[in-house]
């Protein structure tokens, strides 16, 4: 199937979506590159001095670098971590004959709706509330001392927030992958002699190897940029200890309308985003093909 | 036939305006409203790319009294010098009026103005046989929320502040640090978080707040600490005076009845912790629209419109804080039984001479640079991780400098 | 260690009554071929078996006990599954092996066990090859190995040579017969294959539309078929039916005769037809003979005949090989 | 395959599910639950689950105070559209990248994944001008576009993904029987890949329509979808949980339906069966 | 209209080398069957006529006209795959009147022909089911049903026969069979049975790990092998090779006897030897004889023979069909 007149078609199949990324891709970032050696200050507009790489220096020394770098890898390995390891848990018992199903999986997918802010104000507010909130209740019904959420665990709290938000995502993707798995094979490793859980790591796994691997790029991408739960919930704080690089880039752009600091801080993004990326493609790259 | 584009902030002043836009029109069919509503951070950031970037997309802006400075500076902001004659601009509250000018020309026309001060439940006073002196000091704020504190009744003795970010923990502490004498830049614009007095105020907030304050403290923000005192957990409260008609009001707060008000505190030192703030509408340069848009400033922050709220929601839900007139006006003194606090607590704030010390910038809880926003968030960083403990107050106090510093040098300053 | 015992099983798919009911009785060690017309339920029966369809009605019982509501894990058997169904992730190695690393074998052993069937399939150089990199026969190989490999109780076999050409096919026919043999170890195994059905079996059962037909040696089906289904069906080129007068003077509905039990001449006392059609494989020729008021016989003669399509054929069927059958389709004892 | 479950397995199953789900739930039921409060009950503790006094004011104060249909129907555009569009450019390429890779495909993947790594701030300025320069700004075509590219490498990956587990036999037995390239798609690829379509569909209607970044900076009235209503409601000064519950039960009552009805398109793959 | 002409047409899976080369013309309207050990590169050698794979090198010409840059769908084939592929979506009637529809041929007509169609493959009661709910046998009727139905300049098809019974077989065969004589249409046919090859073909075309051993009608084929690789291949059971004093008494390396001209005598003149196993199927017996010093002799003789394993048995070949064949395993032409 692979043919010549395949690959020529393919190549005019993608070309649309490609030429777009690209112009989508090229124009911004051949401003920001632009900016990015400028001092500009929207707040100072008329003054659009060069200044080589300070924006850089400034970005890569600033103290909360190395801090906000440190948090984003927390941030995104841990959601990576539970939303892969929930989801596909999930994604099997929602594969189950469940009565109701319908029903139910929307209420998995549910969490998914609330955008972003919405979600960390009622998740501040309404549960991790050290006073008035649902999770303090529980603690001091049952005799413990409420959890201050935000001031002990800040960081584990927005990984909590954010993982609530984007495990429907990787359950609804590879519910949709387990919906393709063969029930031949399964039936297969049944006669070899399996049970439900060798099914599972023999056949299943490596059936989801590749949603996976989407789930987990995919995921990766936006978890770099996770910000608007932090901005509502703790401001970055305390210290820094739930400031990340987007906060930081955002703090740069929005907060101090530094646009020449926050084009540099947008490069050193991409670039951390292609480095995990790249380290991510090593790991579990090899699943996209086949 | 016009479209003005308003920004404004979703506040419940703003709110009501907005239901009230009919009145505008009919005065003026020949120009039509549409609202952009957003909230204040949002707002601020979507108004500033506009107007830097010259987009055009609004014709009224809703701005602070931070903003007015600098964007007057800019030539960012169209002059309001042609106000109708019974706009009668003396009527606005001198400091209120100062905020919203720059180089003595009106940027932009107040639509209600606040200051802060102190709030607190006169029936947890009473139990403790404490009384709220007239001029409470901080010493006086510390023993009484130690006092009023009841941990096993969620009974806690203070809320302030600590949420992190230059308009949340950083516009109290500024304003306390004030009246600590301490002050962000000296003259030549050199930080000033290494002095005693800033160390003064950080270890004294710290420490009341660990000893009296509320879990979960260093996430707390204006919202938040209403609603604690809303729901009867706080003794006492060191916040916006707008807060003032939501506690006292049955319908949200469960001690409407039981709270009492005072001036921000003091240290003594001649200067209270109490700031200045000030929603403004203002039009910006380059805008086509500019008579309508005068038209609509005009009306909106106009006395008729007060009238027009009282008429239509009652006296107590006026916009407060711009109008001498309006305090001078005995139905709102009595709808309103904070009037008189607030407004010794604006006509206490003085943005030029924020604290004790000369400084180089103008602000009362900020300093009115661009850079401030920045600085502020970063600083006000450290502070919640100081007030959270993950940090001692040295250390916070150290970073601050130390960002403020680098930043400072950065921008270029002493200019 | 592995009698299977059918008692009355029925199933239905949704109101298709696929299998309306069958018993049967396979001896422990026994070799039994399941022959039938394509969608009789050859298949599904042996899913029945292997438990991976719930028996409408009746029981199943392994080694005597009732194993209708054991999982296909637990019930011990092997299968090779019509579509093949190979782990498409895995290499040849890694399907064959799977069954052996479920049961825990140690690796020296599962290595030597799949080389032994890499060799006997001849599979040894595409070991690693993944399932897609293969011909539709290497596939059905690993199939294969993958059932063989194990021991269990029993084996199922659904068509597993129907993608092998005839060398290889006669191989792995002598191999699996061997196997079975060398471990004693019940096997099912549905083909199309006369050749198959007839040389491998034990006792082959003859299914029609989910009913059992004849249950017996191959040759018992060969030569006394229980009623003129088995009769057509078992024996390639099909049996040739008469009726009418030649049947009646023989106290028959129907009588049938085989293609190889009748002799061709030129001339003669016989059936007189004109040949149709003549297919010549080499070994031997089929005729297809037009005989007026019977229809068309066929007929299979040794070698190459002088007759060509078109030339008149005079039919002697060997009167000790003819088959009789009643009005109802049963065969009359003889 | 067509073996009953047995019964407790069944009920095992659906009660652990509904555990999982509810609980998975119950913040956004929490949120319902909260809009028909009055904002001093959202707040009391211990809380309140359903004795309270049941109240739909915070509806009302919604409607009254902003145009909810004209931003629920901005969203529908916006999320739809943009979706759509995208879809319509992402089938073919990744039906090329899934059924004739070549060498480059793991690397094409990679950067279409590369064009969402630029943090939507660091860019804002620049795309701001450009729209601005292009009039596009508070435009629903600009935002289209700019939800459309961003949404595009997600769809194309999620579309990879789903298009490699159909037999490519399958796909050649319709080119042998005639089909040019655009019917093969429509005829058989589109609707054998049903299932993930669907869930691409989903979730990237979902992301445009949460997608608050750009909603909120490139639009003022005439285009601004639920975000901007949203933004509204969250933090003003007053307690608001109640009113922000209901807007936000109001955004997100639009997505439950069109979940509801993609549900029914989840259904198990059709493959089985169709090759050996 | 639809002659194939493969030009020194070779192909590799990156390095494997699977079909080195092969050279070919088709007639236009002819019915060719491909044959050959499995794996040996027939499924790869259709698909490249197809379009399906990309020649590695060489040309196809169909009609004359290079095609290797034409896309499938452009070639105007039709084909049956191995692995059915059917439309997983499509009910059967939807599968076969999928490339009808594509044809844009009226409702009414695609209605007509599938019925008919359906009916000449007994589906005619499954028009309405999806393929998941079919019997192998069944998905492969559906397969076949897809191809036919189109008038296509040539057939393509990979084993169509594989999981259908005899019976039904023979039919299939015979309405395959006129079906191409009725429209005059090229076909390539890949079996690998050795009946559906000797009556289908006009010409047989001998596999060999790609490379084309032998290109000749059925029964040139059969009685003139050009090789030992061939005369073993053709043929069921296969031809008995015995090499030394008997082969070079006959002046050849080895020599060939088909089991079938083999006369099998209790005692006499020929190679004695011990039946080690007898197989019977009814029509015919096998008999495997251990000769000592040749080695295992095939032998089949129809009917039931009284030889039990175990009996000795005299072998003569009937010497008019002894194949002789050279050390390089070419035939000895005689
Ligand atoms: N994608 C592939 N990569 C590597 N080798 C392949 C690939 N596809 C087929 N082969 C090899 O090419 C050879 C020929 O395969 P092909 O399918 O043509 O055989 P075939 O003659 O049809 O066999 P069968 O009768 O078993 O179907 C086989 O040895 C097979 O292993
Ligand atoms: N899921 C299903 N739904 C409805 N009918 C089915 C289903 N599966 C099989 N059938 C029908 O059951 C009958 C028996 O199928 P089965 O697969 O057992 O046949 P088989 O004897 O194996 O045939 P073949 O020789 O063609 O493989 C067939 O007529 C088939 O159409
Ligand atoms: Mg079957
Ligand atoms: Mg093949």
């Amino acid at each position: 199937m692979a043919t010549r007149q395949t690959h020529m078609l393919g190549r005019i199949l993608i070309a649309p979506s490609v030429l777009l990324l690209f112009i989508w891709m090229i124009v911004p970032l051949v401003m920001t590159i632009y900016f990015s050696v400028l001092h500009y200050d929207l707040l100072n507009p008329g003054v659009h001095d060069f200044i080589g790489f300070e924006n850089y220096y400034y970005f890569l020394t600033d103290p909360a670098f190395l801090a906000s770098l440190k948090n984003t890898l927390v941030l995104v390995g841990s959601v990576l971590i539970i939303t892969v390891v929930l989801g596909t848990l999930v994604a099997l018992l929602m594969d189950q004959p469940v009565i109701g199903r319908n029903f139910v999986r929307l209420m998995v997918i549910a969490p998914f709706f609330v955008m972003p802010t919405v979600s960390a104000l009622v998740w501040k507010n309404l549960l991790m509330h050290p006073v008035s909130g649902f999770f303090a209740w529980i603690a001091t019904s049952l005799g413990f001392r409420p959890i201050d959420w935000f001031a002990q665990a800040p960081l584990f709290s927005i990984i909590l927030i954010v993982a609530w938000q984007w495990l429907p995502f990787a359950t609804l993707i590879l519910l949709t992958a387990l919906q393709s798995l063969d029930e031949e094979q399964k039936e297969a490793a049944e006669m070899d002699g399996a049970h439900a859980f060798s099914t599972f790591f023999y056949i299943t796994l490596p059936h989801l190897a590749r949603p996976i691997t989407v789930v987990i790029l995919i995921e990766t991408i936006f978890l770099l940029s996770v910000f608007a739960e932090i901005f509502v919930t703790t401001g970055g704080g305390p210290g820094l200890q739930t400031t990340n690089i987007a906060f930081l880039i955002y703090s740069q752009a929005l907060i101090q309308y530094d646009v020449g600091g926050a084009s540099a801080g947008g490069l050193v993004a991409v670039v951390i985003a292609n480095i995990v990326a790249i380290i991510l493609v090593r790991l579990v790259g090899k699943n996209l093909e086949t | 036939q016009t479209t003005l584009t308003i920004a404004t902030v979703n506040n419940g002043d703003m709110v009501r305006m907005q239901g009230l836009t009919d009145d505008f029109t009919k005065k003026n069919p020949d120009i039509n409203v549409k609202w952009v509503t957003l909230e204040e951070n949002v707002l601020r950031q979507r108004v500033t790319t506009d107007i830097a970037t010259k987009g055009g997309q609004f014709d009224v802006l809703t701005i602070g009294t931070y903003e007015i400075p600098i964007w007057a500076k800019q030539s960012w902001l169209v002059p309001l010098d042609k106000l109708p004659a019974d706009y009668d601009v003396n009527d606005i509250l001198p400091k209120i009026r100062a905020a919203v000018s720059y180089k003595d020309t009106l940027y932009a026309a107040p639509f209600y103005g606040e200051s802060s001060m102190t709030m607190y439940r006169k029936d947890l006073f009473e139990k403790a046989g404490l009384t709220m002196p007239e001029q409470p000091t901080w010493d006086f704020i510390f023993d009484a929320a130690k006092k009023i504190t009841d941990k096993s009744t969620e009974t806690y003795g203070i809320c302030l502040r600590g949420k992190a970010g230059w308009g949340e923990n950083m516009a109290f502490l500024t304003a306390m640090s004030n009246s600590y004498g301490a002050r962000w830049f000296d003259e030549k614009w050199q930080p000033q978080f290494n002095t005693p007095e800033w160390k003064a105020t950080l270890t004294d907030y710290v420490k009341v707040m660990k000893e009296a304050g509320p879990p979960g403290a260093s996430s707390n923000g204006f919202n938040e600490n209403l609603a604690l005192f809303d729901a009867g957990k706080c003794g006492i409260w060191i916040d916006a005076t707008v807060a003032a008609s939501f506690i006292s009001d049955p319908k949200q707060s469960k001690v409407a009845d039981k709270v009492g008000f005072a001036p921000a505190p003091t240290k003594g030192l001649g200067k209270t912790a109490a700031w200045l703030w000030a929603w403004n509408l203002a039009i910006p340069a380059g805008s086509k629209k500019v008579d309508a848009a005068e038209k609509f400033i005009a009306w909106a922050t106009s006395k008729d419109y007060l009238k027009l709220v009282a008429d239509k929601e009652g006296w107590a839900n006026v916009p407060p804080g711009t109008r001498t007139s309006l305090y001078n006006n005995p139905e709102y003194q009595k709808a309103a039984p904070f009037a008189a606090q607030t407004l010794q607590a604006i006509n206490s704030a003085d943005p030029d001479h924020p604290t004790v010390k000369p400084v180089p910038y103008t602000g009362v809880q900020y300093a009115a640079i661009p850079e401030f926003q920045g600085i502020g968030t970063t600083v006000g960083q450290q502070f919640s991780a100081a007030l959270s403990g993950s940090k001692s107050v040295d250390a916070a106090l150290e970073a601050a400098q130390a960002s403020t510093e680098r930043e400072m040098k950065r921008s270029g300053y002493p200019k | 260690m592995g009698s299977i015992q059918l008692q009355d099983v029925r199933k239905s798919f949704g109101n298709i009554d696929v299998i309306p009911g069958a018993s049967l009785k396979i001896e422990d060690g026994e070799f039994v071929v399941f022959v039938g017309p394509s969608g009789c339920g050859k298949s599904t029966l042996l899913r029945l078996i292997a438990g991976l369809e719930d028996v409408t009605g009746g029981h199943i019982l392994i080694d005597g006990v009732d194993v209708v509501d054991t999982p296909p894990a637990k019930r011990g058997l092997s299968m090779v599954f019509q579509s093949y169904a190979l782990y498409p992730h895995m290499s040849v190695r890694g399907n064959i092996a799977f069954g052996l690393k479920m049961a825990r074998m140690p690796k020296a052993e599962i290595d030597r066990k799949v080389n032994e069937a890499a060799g006997v399939l001849n599979l040894t150089s595409y070991l690693e090859r993944k399932p897609r990199e293969l011909s539709g026969g290497q596939r059905q190989r690993v199939a294969i190995g993958r059932a063989i490999v194990r021991e269990p109780k029993a084996f199922l076999f659904d068509e597993p040579l129907s993608n092998l050409d005839a060398a290889l096919r006669v191989n792995m026919r002598l191999e699996i017969a061997r196997l079975q043999k060398e471990l004693g170890t019940t096997a099912v195994y549905v083909t199309h294959d006369q050749v198959e059905a007839m040389t491998m079996a034990d006792r082959i059962v003859v299914l029609h539309a989910g009913r059992i037909e004849q249950f017996g040696s191959p040759l018992e089906l060969y030569e006394r078929p229980a009623n003129l289904f088995v009769a057509g069906f078992i024996g390639s080129p099909r049996m040739n039916f008469v009726e009418g007068p030649d049947a009646e003077r023989l106290g028959a509905r129907t009588i049938g005769v085989r293609p190889e039990h009748i002799t061709v001449s030129r001339s003669g006392d016989g059936w007189k037809g004109m040949v149709s059609v003549a297919e010549h494989l080499g070994s031997d020729t089929f005729l297809y003979v037009e005989v007026p008021g019977i229809g068309t016989l066929t007929v299979r003669t040794p070698g190459e005949l002088g007759l060509r399509e078109g030339d008149t054929a005079v039919l002697t069927p060997d009167p000790a090989r003819i088959h009789r059958f009643d009005a109802n389709g049963q065969a009359i004892a003889s | 395959m067509a073996r009953k479950r047995t019964t407790t397995r069944i009920v095992v199953s659906t009660v652990s599910a509904w555990v999982v789900g509810f609980i998975f739930f119950f913040p956004i039921l929490w949120m319902i639950l909260t809009s028909f409060k009055t904002e001093l009950d959202a707040f009391s503790i211990p809380p309140k689950f359903l004795f309270f006094h049941w109240t739909t004011e915070n509806y009302a104060t919604v409607q009254e105070r902003s145009n909810y249909v004209h931003h629920a129907l901005n969203s529908v555009i916006l999320a739809g559209g943009s979706t759509l569009i995208a879809l319509l450019i992402a089938v073919p390429a990744a039906y090329a990248m899934a059924f004739s890779p070549t060498k480059r495909t793991r690397g094409t993947l990679m950067w279409m994944l590369s064009t969402k790594m630029m943090p939507p701030v660091g860019v804002l300025v620049p795309i701001y001008l450009l729209f601005r320069d292009f009039n596009l700004l508070d435009s629903r075509i600009g935002l289209i576009a700019v939800l459309c590219l961003g949404n595009l490498p997600i769809v194309i990956w999620m579309l990879f993904t789903y298009f490699k587990e159909i037999p490519k036999d399958i796909l050649e037995a319709a080119r042998m029987d005639g089909a040019t390239i655009g019917k093969e798609m429509v005829y058989i690829l589109m609707p054998m890949a049903v299932p993930g379509i669907a869930s691409t569909l989903l979730l990237n209607v979902i992301l445009a329509w949460n997608e608050a970044f750009w909603t909120l900076n490139l639009t003022t009235s005439t285009a601004a979808p639920l975000t901007v209503f949203i933004a509204s409601y969250s933090s003003p000064e007053g307690l608001f949980w109640a009113k922000l519950s209901a807007a936000s039960t109001l955004a997100i009552a639009p997505i439950l339906i069109i979940g509801w009805f993609s549900q029914k398109q989840l259904v198990r793959g059709l493959t089985f069966g169709a090759v050996k």
